[in-house]
């Protein structure tokens, strides 16, 4: 058969100062989503405010220290497609939540029709 | 040869079987004909497509068994009869899905002057509540329920105070008027369902749940609950008897409310105290 | 350790071929398949008894260990339901079957029957043996963990098995194990057999990823040259996506395991409301029976799609194999499992349509559940298709071939009613539902499973099964299961609701009596029929007529193997290559009926019709 | 996208390559070493446990009818009489990404074949998630201390202990698996078992610094699902 090639030096490494950013970033980051708390916001301010930092560090953790982001689609795809599934089984638990909680007020609590 | 002809036999047996069983559903007494229609229309055209694949199969066998050097046909694909077949599918799934969707539509929403009845599921039975003259139920809690208090009504409800109680597994409803099952138990999961009226649904510890129907015929119906229990769950029988409006009001009027029996205990408890004054006083 | 590191010895990469002669004339060679890019993989050859059939690291001798263990409980299982049928045949015949053991009878015979007998069977079993022989691996990547993986599996059978001696007996809470009844007193082994059950579940999930993970890296990153993934076996791509759904579904039903342990053993109160029991209330709370139900499902679901993809695949192979045809519309079949399986995250919800959940999700899951008949029908075309202008063999395999799809198009349709939301009402929880899926589940992928082991046991034995056992084997099989489940569907239409123990006096039910009894023979008679395979195989491997190699002129890889049956390393020493599809059968001006996948362009002479 | 070889195959972009690469023969993840394939979809397996867990939290505490803790209040700090809310959990947030950076650079390290470097990065790395372990036991003393348990919680919803204990609970029994691994790893690097290629315990592969990288993958996922709870847990 074909001579195996030594296996050569297929990955590359990334200098090291985009390390160092994405780092301070979630420093930075995990610093503002703690403020929101500090500051006490609240409502859908506080919620979409943490939501924002909560994706964006695991963006940044999933894209760059677990090189995703230089990974080929191929992988990244296979990785990501599933998340729909769970996806769909969050909101349609967000809606089963309400409702639930919505039976047990107005059958135990409010009552009367 | 004699392979194609048993698989036919088992073919033809299961049409004729279909037709000729003496098991089928029993008549029904509600208002959900609609499930029926359903259920009779996807026979047809599920039957129908079962039937066709199988006969398909059964004429390749005949046709197509081993023969030395039989010229075989070499197609990796055929993209249009791909086409063809896939939407003739759809097209059949789609009609089946929309009756089920539109009398789904109907299950999910009750109409408004459908009464209310509170049933009630614990291992291994039932009782029932109905609204007082107020027409409406109180509201309960698991909590609540005692020897006085055998459906758990919150005290202080006032909506709750007329409600009417039936401490047996007896229900009696009024023919041709809707009426909405609210289900709770207060242990596992049951399940109140009658047959000839089609409906269920689980009644579950913790939430309410609902469903509706309009009993359309007089009789006596068995209650049987659908959901596993516990051991006793085959044997959680009750009953529920369709009647005309005056055997209703009748059977109506004979029942306890809520608040009859608060002071039927108060009663009982005074004259309970009196005696123990009394055996005090010798 | 160390001196076992020195034992293993490597199988030497051939270089007979200079690397220079492919990417010299690159396009001008027909025969050309790029050169290997992933190096010769090292294996661990055992010496000991121990280290060569215990603990052994060959995929192949893993997939038997797997297939013999899913065997023995997939046995428990039907002594079970023979017990189960005799109680709703004849009440009262035998005298120990109370309620309480009734309801442990089922529960154990659904569970075991669909986790450790059919996945088992089909993942652990058929896909250790023929992943690598079908891509033409050495062995799977992992081999080591692929050992672990089938020791777990088997420690979780024994706690399984345990749990039938421990007090209280096993769990009898239904093999859905919905809450709260089953942790609650009033439920048969509430103590220690529901815990038991949890365990064994949780260690089957954890062997299980083990396994899948190997799997699924093998076909992903381990092919041999040549080999797409559109040139693999329909096989090789339904224990695939049945592994990509096992390792996506598992987690949920890992996680309510965990949760239901922690309700039954710390008091916590996830899926328990507060309860009252015999007058007292529990000190339970807050938590909500139906979300362990949806866990459940997110799980249950895909869970039978794992059971059913493999034997999409399998039924596939044997047909084109066995109707000396090319299996129609390969493309579509693919995307079709792949199809499926997706699908299958978004249909769980169907199995509650009545159970209390939000009634709005029922317009949701009905219209994704009945979806899925769309690709499972052009799966069915499909096979139906090949058979179409073939050369059939109606050999023992092809009977099983064609009992399958009688039994799943039949379990499919009645799929679709239960699907249809409104039509689920009055049927759901009763006998028709055991009957969908004893007819989808219980009887279709079992048909295949016989085909393969009637198809693959020249292989791995290297001797031919008996033919008139096999049939004798499959028709009382086929008819008889047909007669145990197509009736049952009408015991659902007149209301008989499932997991009862007793019918008795209810007037319509009595009518079903006549029925129970015939159901109940009928079963008995089938059970029996089995022991005609482990007859046949015993008698086979003494005195069974020589196989000789590829002796249904296949050509998938696994028949082109060096020896037969193949020893560890699979091929030899040299890796096969692939130049075809799986599926190259009776190409026209060809001298035989088949082509194997290893035959180069250059040695076809003339065909008209190119197909990779 | 790196710039990979493998011959006679050539790399394309994007959508474009991803075709071509899942249409290619023997690997669809064009150079991706076997051991690190595993890893991906074993966290993939993995994230699906914790989501199902967030998904059963979510669910749980979307319908009790009792209040939920306010999780700023429940997991304050004292210090020097003031009360600083969540501070415990700032910090350890804080050490988490201080070890997750650590991991980062020791991947690079190690794909330079920088032995020294790779090998105290690793242990640094072994050493912050130990400081989290030790943490988190203080702050589940803490919460059992005042009165929180798996079956009840004095500041309200009995599932507020529940949950947290469990999925907490999962964490930190993922975080405790990478640290003895990272100790195990870091001996592994400085006794050189990667640069002589030697072979490992329970497997007939070679030893490689793509091992570093795989750990790595492994715990910046437990990072990674650290983001969520702190999210969900401690802020929402
Ligand atoms: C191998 C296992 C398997 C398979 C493949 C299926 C396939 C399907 N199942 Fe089944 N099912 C189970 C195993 C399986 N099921 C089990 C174990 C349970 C009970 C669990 C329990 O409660 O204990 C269950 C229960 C169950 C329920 C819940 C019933 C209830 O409890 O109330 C429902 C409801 O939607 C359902 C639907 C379907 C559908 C729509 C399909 C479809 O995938 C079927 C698709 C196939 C076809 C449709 C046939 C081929 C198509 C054609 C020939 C084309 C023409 C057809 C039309 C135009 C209609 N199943
Ligand atoms: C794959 C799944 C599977 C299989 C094969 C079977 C097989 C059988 N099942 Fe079962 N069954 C279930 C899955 C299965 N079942 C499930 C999930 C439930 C629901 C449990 C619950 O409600 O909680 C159930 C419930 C159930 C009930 C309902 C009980 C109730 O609700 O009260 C009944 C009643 O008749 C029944 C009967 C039978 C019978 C008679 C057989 C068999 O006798 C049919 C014939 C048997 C075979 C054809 C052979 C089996 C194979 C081997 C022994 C291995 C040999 C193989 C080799 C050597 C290769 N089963
Ligand atoms: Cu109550 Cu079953
Ligand atoms: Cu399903």
């Amino acid at each position: 058969m074909e001579e195996i090639k030594k296996k050569e030096e297929q990955t590359t490494t990334h200098k090291i100062g985009i390390y160092l950013w994405i780092w301070g970033l979630l420093f930075v980051l995990s610093f503002f989503s703690y403020m929101v708390d500090w500051y006490e916001f609240q409502g859908l301010l506080r919620w979409s405010l943490i939501l924002f930092f909560m994706f964006l560090k695991a963006g940044l953790i999933m894209a760059f220290f677990m090189h995703l982001f230089w990974e080929r689609y191929a992988l990244v795809n296979v990785l990501l497609w599933p998340m729909t599934a769970i996806a769909c089984f969050i909101g349609l638990m967000a809606a089963e939540g309400k409702y639930t909680v919505f039976t047990r007020f107005f059958y135990f609590f409010v009552g009367g029709q | 040869m004699h392979v194609g002809i048993i698989f036919f036999l088992v073919i033809l047996g299961s049409v004729l079987f279909h037709i000729f069983t003496p098991w089928y559903w029993t008549d029904i007494a509600s208002n959900w004909q609609g499930m029926d229609d359903t259920i009779t229309l996807t026979f047809w055209v599920g039957g129908g497509v079962f039937v066709a694949v199988c006969l398909f199969m059964i004429y390749c066998v005949f046709k197509f068994s081993y023969k030395e050097g039989r010229k075989v046909e070499y197609k990796p694909e055929d993209k249009k009869l791909e086409r063809i077949l896939t939407w003739a599918t759809t097209i059949g799934v789609a009609a089946l899905l929309a009756p089920g969707l539109i009398i789904w539509n109907q299950y999910v929403n009750v109409p408004k002057n459908a009464l209310e009845v509170d049933v009630m599921a614990w291992q291994w039975g039932w009782q029932y509540r109905l609204p007082g003259e107020d027409g409406k139920l109180g509201t309960t809690k698991v909590v609540n329920i005692n020897d006085e208090n055998p459906f758990g009504i919150n005290p202080d409800d006032p909506f709750g105070q007329d409600d009417i109680m039936i401490q047996s597994d007896v229900l009696n409803l009024k023919i041709d008027r809707p009426v909405k099952i609210l289900l709770r138990s207060v242990d596992v999961l049951h399940n109140w369902y009658v047959p000839q009226f089609r409906s269920k649904m689980d009644a579950v510890p913790g939430v309410i749940t609902f469903y509706w129907f309009e009993p359309n015929k007089v009789g006596e119906y068995e209650v049987l609950c659908a959901e596993y229990c516990g051991v006793g769950h085959y044997a959680m029988r009750g009953t529920v008897i369709v009647q005309d409006e005056q055997n209703y009001n009748q059977w109506l009027n004979e029942q306890e409310t809520y608040s009859e029996l608060v002071a039927k205990q108060n009663k009982l408890e005074i004259e309970k105290n009196k005696i123990v004054k009394k055996i005090d006083l010798n | 350790m160390s001196d076992e590191i020195d034992n293993k010895q490597s199988i030497q990469a051939q270089s007979s071929e200079t690397m220079n002669q492919y990417s010299g004339s690159a396009a001008a060679d027909i025969d050309y398949v790029r050169p290997a890019e992933i190096p010769e993989q090292d294996l661990y050859h055992g010496h000991s008894f121990i280290t060569k059939w215990v603990f052994c690291q060959d995929a192949k001798v893993i997939g038997v260990q797997y297939f013999l263990t899913a065997v023995f409980t997939g046995v428990v299982g039907l002594i079970l339901s023979w017990l189960m049928r005799l109680q709703l045949g004849f009440p009262g015949l035998a005298g120990f079957m109370t309620a309480e053991h009734y309801y442990q009878f089922v529960t154990m015979h659904g569970m075991i029957m669909v986790v450790y007998f059919l996945t088992a069977l089909f993942l652990g079993g058929f896909g250790n043996y023929l992943i690598p022989l079908m891509v033409g691996a050495r062995d799977m990547v992992f081999p080591y963990v692929n050992m672990i993986s089938f020791w777990m599996f088997f420690i979780a059978v024994a706690v399984l098995m345990a749990s039938f001696f421990v007090p209280g007996g096993p769990t009898g809470s239904g093999w859905t194990l919905y809450p709260p009844q089953a942790i609650l007193e009033g439920t048969p082994g509430s103590g220690m057999g529901i815990l038991l059950m949890l365990v064994s579940l949780s260690l089957f999930v954890i062997g299980f990823t083990m396994g899948g993970l190997n799997y699924l890296i093998t076909i992903l990153q381990a092919r041999t040259r040549g080999m797409t993934l559109m040139r693999m076996p329909l096989t090789v791509w339904g224990i695939f996506t049945a592994t990509v759904l096992a390792m996506l579904a598992f987690p949920a039903l890992l996680v309510s395991s965990i949760m239901m342990t922690l309700d039954k053993v710390l008091g916590t109160s996830f899926f328990m409301p507060t309860i009252l029991k015999a007058g007292e209330v529990l000190e339970y709370g807050g938590g909500s029976p139906i979300l362990f139900q949806h866990l459940f499902w997110f799980f249950g679901h895909p869970e039978v799609y794992i059971v059913a993809l493999p034997a999409f695949g399998i039924v596939s192979d044997l047909i084109s194999v066995h109707a000396r045809k090319n299996i129609f519309g390969y493309r579509m079949m693919v995307w079709a499992i792949v199809g499926i399986g997706a699908l299958s995250f978004f249909v769980w919800a169907h199995h509650m349509y009545v159970s209390g959940m939000n009634p709005w999700f029922g317009f949701f899951f009905a219209t994704t559940t009945l979806i899925i008949a769309v690709p499972t029908a052009m799966k069915v075309y499909n096979w139906i298709i090949t058979l179409w202008r073939g050369n059939i063999r109606i050999n023992t395999v092809m009977l099983w071939c064609l009992g399958f799809i009688v039994t799943f198009v039949n379990g499919g349709i009645t799929g679709i009613f239960l699907g249809n939301v409104s039509v689920d009402v009055p049927l759901s929880d009763t006998y028709f539902v055991v009957a969908h899926f004893h007819m989808v589940m219980g009887i279709a992928p079992l048909m295949v499973i016989m085909g393969a082991v009637y198809h693959w046991f020249p292989l791995v034995a290297g001797r031919m099964l008996h033919e008139g056992l096999g049939k004798w084997h499959f028709w009382i099989t086929f008819l008889g299961a047909y007669s145990i489940y197509f009736p049952m569907h009408y015991l659902g239409f007149i209301g008989v609701p499932r997991r009862y123990f007793e019918m008795y006096d209810s007037p319509y039910m009595t009518s079903a009596i006549g029925m129970n009894e015939f159901i109940s023979l009928a079963a008995f008679i089938v059970g029996a029929a089995q022991f005609i395979l482990i007859f046949n195989i015993i008698k086979t491997l003494k005195t069974g007529k020589p196989a000789g190699k590829n002796p249904w002129k296949a050509n998938s890889l696994e028949w082109h193997t060096s020896t037969v049956p193949p020893e560890h390393g699979n091929f030899g020493d040299r890796l096969p290559v692939v130049h075809r599809w799986p599926y190259d059968f009776s190409v026209p001006g060809a001298k035989e009926d088949f082509i194997p996948q290893t035959t180069p362009p250059s040695e076809v002479v003339h065909t008209e019709v190119e197909k990779t | 996208m790196s710039e990979q070889k493998i011959a006679d195959y050539e790399f394309k972009p994007g959508f474009t390559g991803m075709a071509k690469d899942t249409g290619s023969d023997q690997t669809m993840f064009k150079g991706v070493h076997w051991g690190k394939a595993m890893m991906w979809i074993f966290l993939l397996s993995d994230t699906f446990v914790f989501s199902c867990f967030l998904i059963s939290y979510m669910k749980g505490r979307a319908s009790t009818t009792v209040e939920w803790p306010y999780p700023s209040e429940v997991f304050a700090l004292t210090v020097f009489g003031v009360s600083v809310p969540l501070l415990l959990i700032a910090i350890m947030t804080f050490v988490l990404i201080t070890s997750s950076g650590t991991m980062a650079l020791a991947v690079k390290y190690g794909y330079e074949k920088n032995r020294k470097m790779c090998g105290w990065l690793v242990l640094a790395t072994a050493i912050g998630g130990l400081t989290f372990v030790g943490m988190q036991a203080f702050e589940w003393s803490k919460l059992i201390h005042e009165g929180v348990r798996p079956w009840e919680n004095p500041f309200g919803a009995a599932q507020f202990g529940s949950y947290f204990f469990m999925i907490t609970g999962f964490h930190g029994t993922h975080v405790s698996i990478g640290v003895i691994f990272l100790f195990i790893y870091a001996y592994k690097v400085f006794a050189g078992h990667y640069d002589t290629q030697k072979r490992g315990w329970f497997t007939t592969m070679k030893g490689d610094y793509v091992e570093i990288e795989i750990l790595g993958l492994y715990w910046h996922f437990v990072d990674l699902v650290w983001v969520f709870i702190f999210a969900f847990f401690y802020l929402w």
